[in-house]
């Protein structure tokens, strides 16, 4: 599972930080959706993972086996971190985008 | 458990989100209202700042611990004060009271939200420099860069525009840094309380030892690209230039925030034990490309507001490069040249406005696209609310002198002061018969010609702005604009001639941090409140 | 006022005398940085007092002159208070009793000068040739710092009497080269000293009173001053003797070979300056006592006639309206007494028995002749002496001649010059008197001050010597003698070339130190600078970003690498296929959402809403309900808001414009050799610190007091808004923040023009409703939506019993304030969807605002409440409570925390939603006040 | 709280285990229709069997599974069987409409007419060939 | 006070649903339903008169055998699709009900049948268009819409 | 006995849900238009949230319940407002 999830997350940071890099504004903002997404997976992996282990406190089952409770909360946190600069990056990207009239980073207007 | 005075810790915290909650209550129209209620706002966080600086550095043994939730030290977060977290929050509140005013003549009103975001601001910034929990300074750096971005962007025009999406983008990418960072260090020591972690670290095995540095090394990217460390500071310039005046005025101490955070990690974190001295000479090596950088870009500036924002990457370079060092002596002065440097900084990024106000590109833009967009709810910014000054040009000429004075490090303001503080603990009787090495002799020079640097460029700026304009115009200057500068500009006096009682201060700072022991059992030991029948509160139902 | 200022501080200064004779020191000690040896020590000793008196003394004259010397027009407050201060800082450097007191001072001076100099700063060479001062002298101050902290360094304190107490120990010590070379450097450069000379002239564009304050007797002598105030500790050495005398003998001779030279008699009296201040070096090089008594003595003759020559100049350019030596001419019968005047304090400046200047001149020439260190420059010293003293004989008597004497001046901007009003020429005649009586009885007059000053700097050794006019005919007398026929010769063969020739001298003329200097200045703070900034420097995000990713990337990595980390053997064991495939098809799509985000930029929008979807499984497989309800919720609204921002942004199109260059291949390359090695970095460490066995947590705290401290079972949620409830206040003032920006900035929002118009599927729709009878505008789109409004409007009350399901559950299940709120959002972005932005708001007043202020307060509230129970904030309380009807429900204060979650999230999530939806309409409004702009125009 | 599902009858693991298999089965084969049938308007019909019987398989055996395990009547799943038939005709019958515009705008034919005079609209929408479908 | 009562009933039946039957929960459930039908008043729809509800059952009965029958056929379809073996094609249906809730219930079921799909209706001349996947016998298709599905919904929306 | 026909149902019907999944996501590969790819996300969505309920049997929890009623309930909005943005050109007007 690990080897699962580790790849996923590399691929993931990848195919963001490829798309962090390019030039046009939307690329950008779907380059930091995909690094946010490796990133709270990463999070969520280094308290350990478990498969099929109740997530919430059940009466008779040791509370050892428990997933790691605290990187779940930090990925929440996370995720709604993201959620919130993902749509500020958006609307900025949108204002930039009106003010320049190109959807280009550095608001140059050159076609690549 | 103190009392009520205890309850003060949080106070910088809960002011402004309060604040900031009940100035959503008001409409844009009652901008008075919420003006005085914003300045209430900071007036308090000066008035507490100040107090808990005098708790903090009284006589009484003052328990600067503050458990949240009432939970005991690694499980609940922590709010820590000491000495350096009262300086941060002085400093800061000394300066959103400075920006604040500034903005009341009329930045405030050129833009949906500005108090509330300038509290929410404030409650970042507090919020950073008391917690003692890693997670938690995330959460607070991103409040304070949320509420960044939109003081950045206040305002609009392209330029704010284009320069907040790639300052919104580079700190997007530093708060995944941020993120992976912590996470590693909580998937290796298992803990995100600082102390704790400090406690546990001399017990890590290695192997997972190496993974807690890694993480500590990408969290520290994060915090170098808050600080401005060549080659991750380019936004910087930009973004602090582009900002209009009274938030590039409290934006400078946002450099800062990154470079406390690492004071403060590097010194509890690895000041001693196995880890110790982790990434110390990338801190030396970034901080002397970062203050030949900044060097070079005052040097090249031509605007004004592009020499203030690369006089932060110098500060930064200057500080980063102290840090790197790693010396008791030098890191006092260093700490009085990070306030004195800030000071002025906010000081004169409000100054730059006032003086390029007539010429001023950013003002023509902002009439441009208020026009433009001609929106009925949009409202003009209000002018003649104040008196403006008689001799205005003196008063700005003395106030721009002061600034490149305490820039370029000349006496007797305390720019000088600092700088002598740092190299008189390299070179001078800091350093009694120990002839400087190689390094300091790099670090002394360059300390050096970045103050030459400043020099040149300051009078070069100053003497185009005010004696070369062909029969410029007088700016119109409200008295609630200069008079923030000139009370920013004070306090680098009063700090120059309470020279003494400061550098004690910062004296008693550092020997607190390089002795991370009491910081750690501060928070360790701190014992949650009782309960209401006596007993600890491990008992179930009420706690 | 001002010379009441100086006329007190001088009485002053006069009123010390008693004490500091014979060697004594005065001292005031007073704290201010004590614990760096930084003091505001004052301490006066004999040499001090005799300098204070000439700063005192002459300031005061000059404050006199200056008073109606200065026109009506300028702001004379300014220039006085700007005098006054430069005094103070000098009277501070030579009073002061710690070294980087003195510095202080130094660079005071420094500051003062840049604004006096500058004074008329309406003139381009005013403001030019202050900046220069300023930065010469001024980086010359720095490099004092240095030098003075070095010695700081050697002695272990500042404090000036504790280091003229250790010369041996600073003089055997290491540091003592580096020292002297940063002392020398201050000291050389404020003197204007070989090869920093060139700022003194340029200098010359300040108003006469200050050049012959600045550059006479206070500022060029502050460099002199440092040498003789460390002589006790620095000379003496090789190293000394080379350095100071050879910038000392340069200066002597090329100060005194340019003045000849000069056309502007300000700029001729600055060479003048910057030689005779070359001859002071020249003596304190010599490092024997008595040449330090004649250097001091010299200090104060100068400052005398060159004042005094400076003022007379300034009458003579008061008068006549130039400087220019070729068109003043025979003045004498105009000016007779200020002639007179000038021609006795030239003459000291020549070295003519009789007056001051001849009495140190011979002084110099005895000790020229003397041998000190046996080396050429020793020996050539006493030619060297005779050639400068001769041509300082030609300068003088230029001066003279061309001045006063010859015909009478025909081109002159003030046409009838007169002599100046009595109290204008009052200084120069206390000067020239000044000039007369020291040189006719010096040891009467001058004396027991200099023996006061003499004996402070050499103590014991000060040597014996005799302040008389005639020695005897001696070798000194002779090359006095030399001097003053081989000058006057010069001049005369001379006299026909300058009369006309250019400003300079003949060779040199082109090499001009200012202009060098400016051009380098220009170079490396301008052009390299430039050019630096730009190669290290980036202003684009690219670039940035890049670094950003590669320096995060080595952060991580390095410290496994240098440390020889090991990550464990691969284990294929225990993946699950099904989850396998899930993520094989997850990679998939990532790759898809990377590739097609350019062009398709819908698809990789869908393909991106896969991929959250796959993380959103794996939340679930790996035991996380709560952040797997989280991911999803999110997703959805995050998918609206950029559906809602494609609207603005560009139509792209494949393939148009895409002729790759070379270059950008490159980049394209790096940037994937990045993102690859990005990708496996981070499957690296992901999978180390996943396979390592897991650490003691505090999560094992949490599992097991969840329940019995928080109430709750959901031990996530209890730790989101009980144990780490903190976090989620920052948290949602993040959210709350970012609304409120989002707001603001789409309050501004003007979209490009290539996006004003209507989407193109709109404009076909509107235009086939338009085109037939039957049909009205906007049937298409009723029809539409016709059935799926229905529905979405009949969701509605749906949504919201289940957002108060997911509310309530929260502590016990997965669910909670956060995920109620994005639902609850959900269900209001649902009818905007359906039924347009006006359908929505005409039936759901929504204030986000206030969702959102009540939303922080009920949060902080619930904090704050616990104080008043004597917890610390967001303590949380947690009981069973029996309610009527209901029966035994939990109560946990946390709840209400929650609830301040779940309304600060619908707030800001609807006013991010809401505002991004306005744009449609407001551009309607837009497009009117364009419409209406066109017609007009 | 729960028996494990060794606990369970074997009739019960059989009707689970049937409805299970059915239901994905539909939701398998209705994928494959999705992938295999040639044209837009023929392909919307085949994710229909996943959201239709392929839920109700599914559904079903959660219920009884659940019913059994806990041994008391679990029927919440039924309300995800009833918003996902009630929500899924939203999004085909729009994306349906909205192929049906985007045809007839193109005049790509085969599809009834509402004819009218306007040029085609659609780039920058993820197509690599317009001309099908 | 209580606007839509069938509406109430069925979120308190959907509260139930979720929460387990308790008394709380059901007095919960009740205000839940009660605040959430007021908040569903504020949007103004239009008011379905439900004259015969009792029909209701009838229907949902049809449709779910319908269903089943389709998925059937449609399953066949797809896995015998290698042979084309169906016939697709559009089809226009006049409609008579007016009633936008009831257009809606016969837009769901039908678009719910795999095999044929609800793609536009016009309110100009009252016609859906449908597409059905295996269209052998167009008046067979457009019998059962008119009376085996739009009849029973008139008599349930008057 | 039950454990077996369970697991074993169980792991099938995850392995055709999965295959579901990925026929759909191919679809979102292939397009051609941007109706099938928004279909392909809708399928997805469903095969996604049929597999949680699998999972929910497989594992004997009810705790995945919300996830897959959040699923079915609101997951239709995301691939709505897709739609909407085909046809209009505008998510809301
Ligand atoms: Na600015
Ligand atoms: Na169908």
């Amino acid at each position: 599972m690990e080897l699962v999830l580790a790849t996923a997350i590399g691929v993931m940071t990848g195919c963001g930080v490829w798309l962090i890099l390019r030039p046009r504004t939307y690329q950008v903002i779907v380059g930091l959706s995909l690094l946010s997404y490796a990133v709270n997976l990463f999070i969520f992996g280094v308290g350990g993972v478990k498969t099929n282990v109740p997530p919430i406190l059940v009466d008779g089952v040791p509370n050892s086996t428990l997933a790691d409770p605290v990187p779940q909360a930090l990925v929440l946190t996370a995720i709604v971190i993201g959620f919130a600069t993902t749509a500020l990056f958006l609307v900025v990207l949108l204002a930039s985008r009106g003010l320049t009239g190109t959807d280009h980073v550095d608001g140059r207007n050159d076609p690549r | 458990m103190s009392g009520w005075t205890h309850h003060l810790i949080i106070a910088p915290i809960l002011v402004p989100l309060v604040v900031a909650a009940l100035l959503l209550f008001f409409d844009e129209r009652q901008r008075v209202v919420k003006a005085m209620i914003s300045l209430a706002s900071t007036l308090i966080l000066v008035a507490v700042s100040l107090a808990l600086l005098r708790i903090e550095s009284g006589p009484n043994d003052f328990d600067g611990v503050y458990l949240l939730g009432n939970w005991a030290a690694p499980f609940g977060i922590v709010l820590v004060l000491d000495a350096l977290s009262a300086l941060m929050l002085l400093l800061a509140a000394l300066l959103s009271v400075a920006a604040l005013v500034f903005s009341l003549a009329r930045w405030h009103a050129v833009g949906a939200h500005f108090h509330t975001m300038f509290q929410l601001l404030l409650v970042g910034l507090n919020g950073a420099f008391l917690t003692g929990d890693l997670f938690n300074l995330f959460v607070f750096f991103e409040v304070m860069l949320a509420a960044s971005y939109g003081l950045l962007l206040h305002g609009s025009g392209p330029l704010r525009v284009k320069a907040g999406m790639h300052y919104i983008a580079v700190n997007l990418a530093a708060a995944l840094l941020f993120l992976i960072g912590v996470s590693l260090i909580y998937g290796t020591a298992g803990t995100l309380n600082m102390a704790d972690l400090a406690a546990r670290i001399p017990d890590i095995e290695p192997d997972r030892r190496m993974l807690m540095e890694a993480g500590a090394g990408v969290l520290g990217i994060a915090f170098l690209i808050k600080a401005g460390m060549w080659p991750l500071c380019f936004w910087l310039p930009t973004a602090y230039s582009a900002a209009s005046a009274p938030v590039a005025g409290i934006f400078a101490i946002m450099s800062k925030l990154g470079i406390y955070i690492i004071l403060r990690l590097t010194m509890l974190l690895f000041g001693e034990g196995p880890s110790a001295g982790f990434g110390a000479d990338v801190l030396l090596y970034g901080g002397i490309a970062t203050l030949i950088f900044g060097t070079v870009g005052v040097l090249a500036s031509q605007a004004l507001g592009r020499l203030a924002g690369f006089s932060v990457l110098v500060s930064s370079g200057t500080l980063l490069m102290v840090l790197g060092i790693n010396d008791g002596a030098i890191s006092s002065g260093a700490l009085l040249y990070l306030v004195s440097s800030t000071l002025t900084i906010s000081a004169f990024f409000m100054l730059i406005e006032l003086v390029e106000r007539g010429q001023d590109a950013g003002a023509i833009v902002l009439a441009v696209t208020m026009e433009a967009y001609g929106d009925a709810d949009d409202d003009e910014p209000e002018e003649g609310d104040g008196v403006t000054m008689p001799g205005t040009m003196a008063i700005l000429g003395i106030c721009f002198a002061a600034c490149g004075i305490l820039l370029s490090g000349l006496p007797p303001l305390s720019g000088f002061i600092a700088k002598f503080a740092m190299l008189s603990a390299m070179m001078g009787t800091g350093a009694i018969g120990v002839p400087p090495t190689a390094a300091v002799w790099v670090l002394v020079t360059l300390v050096i010609l970045s103050g030459i640097a400043a020099l040149i460029s300051m009078t070069r700026a100053g003497i185009r702005t005010f004696w070369s304009s062909l029969e410029g115009t007088v700016p119109r200057v409200l008295v609630i604009e200069i008079v923030p500068v000139m009370f920013l500009l004070f306090l680098t006096l009063a700090l120059t001639v309470q020279a003494g009682p400061a550098m004690q201060y910062m004296d008693t700072t550092i020997r607190s941090l390089s002795n991370p022991r009491i910081y750690i059992d501060a928070v360790r030991n701190a014992a949650p409140v009782a309960d209401y029948d006596g007993v600890s509160s491990t008992n179930a139902g009420s706690k | 006022m001002a010379g009441a200022t100086a006329l007190l501080s001088l009485l002053i200064v006069a009123s010390f005398y008693p004490s500091v004779t014979n060697g004594g020191v005065l001292r005031f000690e007073g704290t201010w940085l004590p614990q760096l040896g930084l003091n505001f020590t004052l301490r006066m000793d004999g040499f001090a007092w005799l300098f204070s008196m000439l700063i005192a003394g002459i300031g005061f004259l000059v404050v006199v002159y200056a008073r109606y010397y200065m026109s009506e027009d300028d702001p004379v407050p300014r220039f006085f208070s700007f005098l006054l201060a430069f005094m103070g800082a000098m009277l501070g450097i030579v009073i002061s009793g710690n070294v980087i007191l003195l510095s202080v001072f130094w660079e005071l001076t420094s500051i003062f000068s840049f604004l006096l100099i500058s004074y008329w700063h309406n003139n381009a060479a005013a403001r030019d040739g202050a900046r220069m001062a300023l930065t010469i002298t001024g980086i010359g101050g720095f490099c004092l710092l240095i030098g003075l902290l070095l010695l700081g360094n050697i002695v272990g304190s500042y404090d000036l009497d504790k280091i003229l107490a250790a010369g041996d120990v600073i003089r055997g010590h290491s540091l003592y080269v580096p020292a002297l070379v940063f002392i020398l450097l201050g000291a050389l450069t404020k003197s204007a000293q070989f090869p920093f000379h060139f700022w003194l002239p340029n200098a010359m564009s300040a108003p006469t009173p200050v050049s012959a304050y600045l550059h006479s007797a206070t500022m060029v002598k502050a460099g002199v001053f440092l040498l003789v105030r460390f002589w006790p500790v620095l000379s003496g050495t090789y190293e000394w003797f080379y350095l100071v005398g050879l910038a000392g003998i340069i200066t002597l001779v090329l100060g005194a070979y340019f003045a000849m030279f000069q056309q502007d008699l300000k700029g001729l009296l600055a060479y003048s300056t910057i030689s005779h201040l070359g001859l002071i070096t020249t003596l304190l090089s010599l490092g024997s006592p008595l040449a330090t008594v004649a250097a001091i003595f010299h200090m104060v003759n100068h400052a005398t006639f060159k004042a005094s020559l400076f003022m007379a100049a300034g009458i003579i350019d008061h008068e006549t309206g130039t400087r220019d030596m070729r068109r003043l001419s025979g003045l004498f019968r105009y000016l007779p007494i200020t002639g007179t005047l000038a021609m006795v304090a030239s003459a000291a400046m020549a070295g003519v028995p009789l007056l001051n200047g001849f009495l140190s001149k011979e002084m110099f020439f005895a000790e020229a002749v003397e041998t000190h260190a046996d080396s050429i420059l020793d020996r050539i010293l006493p030619y060297v002496a005779t050639l400068a003293s001769a041509f300082s004989v030609a300068y003088s008597l230029r001066f003279i001649h061309t001045v006063f004497f010859g015909p009478p001046p025909t081109d002159l901007p003030k046409p009838k010059p007169h002599e100046p009003p009595r109290w204008m020429r009052f200084p120069i005649d206390l000067l020239v008197v000044a000039c007369l009586i020291v040189g006719i009885i010096p040891a009467i007059s001058i004396g027991p001050f200099l023996h006061t000053a003499v004996v402070s700097v050499l103590g014991p050794e000060t040597p014996e010597y005799s302040l008389s006019i005639w020695h005897g005919v001696n070798l000194p007398l002779i090359m006095s003698a030399i001097a003053l026929v081989g000058g006057t010769l010069l001049y005369l063969s001379l006299r026909k070339y300058l009369a006309t020739c250019e400003d300079g001298p003949p060779i040199l003329r082109n090499l001009k130190g200012q202009r060098i200097f400016e051009r380098v200045l220009v170079e490396v703070s301008w052009r390299w600078a430039r050019s630096l900034e730009r190669r290290f420097g980036t202003r684009n995000l690219q670039p940035q970003l890049r670094w950003v990713v590669a320096t995060g990337f080595l952060a991580g990595l390095l410290p496994l690498y240098l440390s020889g980390f090991e990550t464990r053997d691969i284990a294929f064991s225990g993946i699950d296929p099904a989850f396998a495939a899930i993520w094989l098809l997850g990679i998939c799509l990532a790759f898809g959402t990377a590739y097609l985000a350019k062009y398709h930029r819908l698809a990789a929008l869908v393909m991106l809403g896969g991929v959250g979807l796959i993380v959103c499984i794996t939340f679930v497989w790996l035991s996380a309900p709560d952040l797997a309800i989280t991911q999803l919720l999110v997703e959805i609204v995050t998918t609206v808001l950029i559906l809602l921002g494609l609207r603005w942004l560009p139509k792209r199109t494949e393939g148009l414009a895409e002729s790759i260059t070379l270059r950008a291949r490159f980049r394209r390359f790096r940037d994937l050799a990045l993102a690859v090695v990005c990708g496996i970095g981070m499957t690296f460490i992901a999978y180390a610190v996943m396979t390592m066995p897991v650490p003691d947590t505090i999560a094992n705290y949490f599992l097991e007091n969840a329940y019995s401290q928080g109430g709750g079972r959901n031990v996530v949620n209890v730790i989101l808004v009980d144990f780490r409830g903190f976090d989620t206040l920052g948290e949602i003032a993040v959210l709350g923040v970012v609304a409120l920006t989002v707001f603001a900035l789409l309050r501004r929002f003007r979209p490009a023009d290539d996006s004003m118009d209507l989407p193109e599927q709109q404009r076909i729709q509107n235009s086939f409703d338009e085109d037939r009878p039957e049909r009205s505008a906007g049937d298409t789109v009723r029809d539409y939506l016709l059935v799926p409004s229905v529905i979405m409007t009949w969701l509605f009350p749906v949504i919201i019993t289940f957002a108060v399901y997911i509310f309530m559950r929260g502590h016990d299940m997965p669910g909670g304030g956060f995920s109620a709120g994005l639902t609850l959002s959900i269900a209001f972005l649902l009818q905007y969807l359906a039924g347009g932005t006006r359908w929505a708001e005409d039936r759901l007043r929504i204030l986000p605002l206030r969702w959102m202020g009540a939303g922080i307060l009920t949060a902080s509230a619930t904090g704050i409440g616990a104080w008043f129970f004597g917890y610390p904030f967001l303590t949380s309380h947690f009981q069973y409570v029996e309610l009527p009807l209901i029966g035994k429900m939990p109560a946990a204060t946390a709840l209400l925390f929650d609830l301040g979650v779940f309304s600060l999230v619908v707030g800001s999530t609807v006013l991010i939603l809401v505002a991004l939806a306005h744009q449609s309409i407001r551009i309607n409004r837009l497009r009117a006040i364009d419409a209406a702009r066109t017609e007009e125009g | 709280m729960m028996q494990s599902a060794a606990d369970m009858p074997v009739w019960a693991a059989i009707a689970v285990a049937f409805f299970l298999l059915i239901g994905s089965g539909l939701a398998l084969i209705g994928a494959i229709g999705f992938l295999r049938l040639p044209t837009f308007y023929e392909r919307i019909h085949a994710p229909t069997l996943g959201t239709s019987w392929g839920i109700g398989g599914v559904m079903l055996a959660s219920m009884i599974f659940f019913t059994v395990s806990s041994g008391r009547p679990v029927f919440h799943e039924l309300l995800i069987g009833i918003f996902v038939t009630v929500t899924t005709p939203i999004t085909f019958m729009l994306l349906a409409r909205a192929a049906l515009h985007r045809d007839r705008a193109e005049g790509n034919g085969n599809v009834p007419d509402k004819p009218n005079r306007s040029q085609p609209a659609g780039e920058d929408l993820g197509e690599s060939d317009p001309r099908k479908g | 006070m209580l606007p839509y009562p069938l509406l109430t009933l069925l979120l308190i039946l959907m509260w139930l649903l979720l929460n387990g039957f308790t008394r709380g929960h059901l007095v919960l459930g009740v205000l839940v339903a009660v605040f959430a039908s007021w908040a569903m008043a504020s949007l103004r729809p239009d008011k379905p008169r439900l004259v015969k509800w009792y029909l209701l059952p009838k229907l949902f009965g049809i449709v779910l055998y319908d269903i089943v029958k389709s998925n059937i056929a449609v399953a066949r379809i797809i896995l015998r699709s290698g042979r084309r073996s169906h016939n697709p094609g559009f089809l226009t249906v006049p409609l008579d009900i007016e009633n936008h809730t009831a257009i809606a219930v016969l837009a769901v079921v039908l678009t719910s049948t795999p095999g044929s799909a609800w793609l536009e209706y016009d309110s100009n001349d009252r016609t859906v268009l449908l597409h059905v996947l295996d269209i052998d016998n167009e008046a067979e298709w457009r019998d059962t819409i008119k009376n085996r599905y739009e009849k029973l919904l008139m008599e349930i929306f008057a | 006995m039950s454990a077996i026909i369970l697991f074993s149902a169980v792991s099938i019907a995850q392995l055709m849900l999965a295959a579901a999944m990925a026929i759909a996501s191919l679809r979102m590969f292939r397009g051609p238009r941007a109706q099938d790819r928004i279909i392909g996300l809708d399928t997805l969505y469903i095969n996604a949230m049929l597999l949680l309920v699998t999972f929910g049997i497989g594992t004997g929890r009810v705790i995945y319940f919300e996830a897959a009623l959040v699923m079915g309930m609101l997951g239709f909005v995301a691939t709505v407002a897709l739609a909407k943005f085909l046809m209009r050109g505008e998510v809301i007007e």
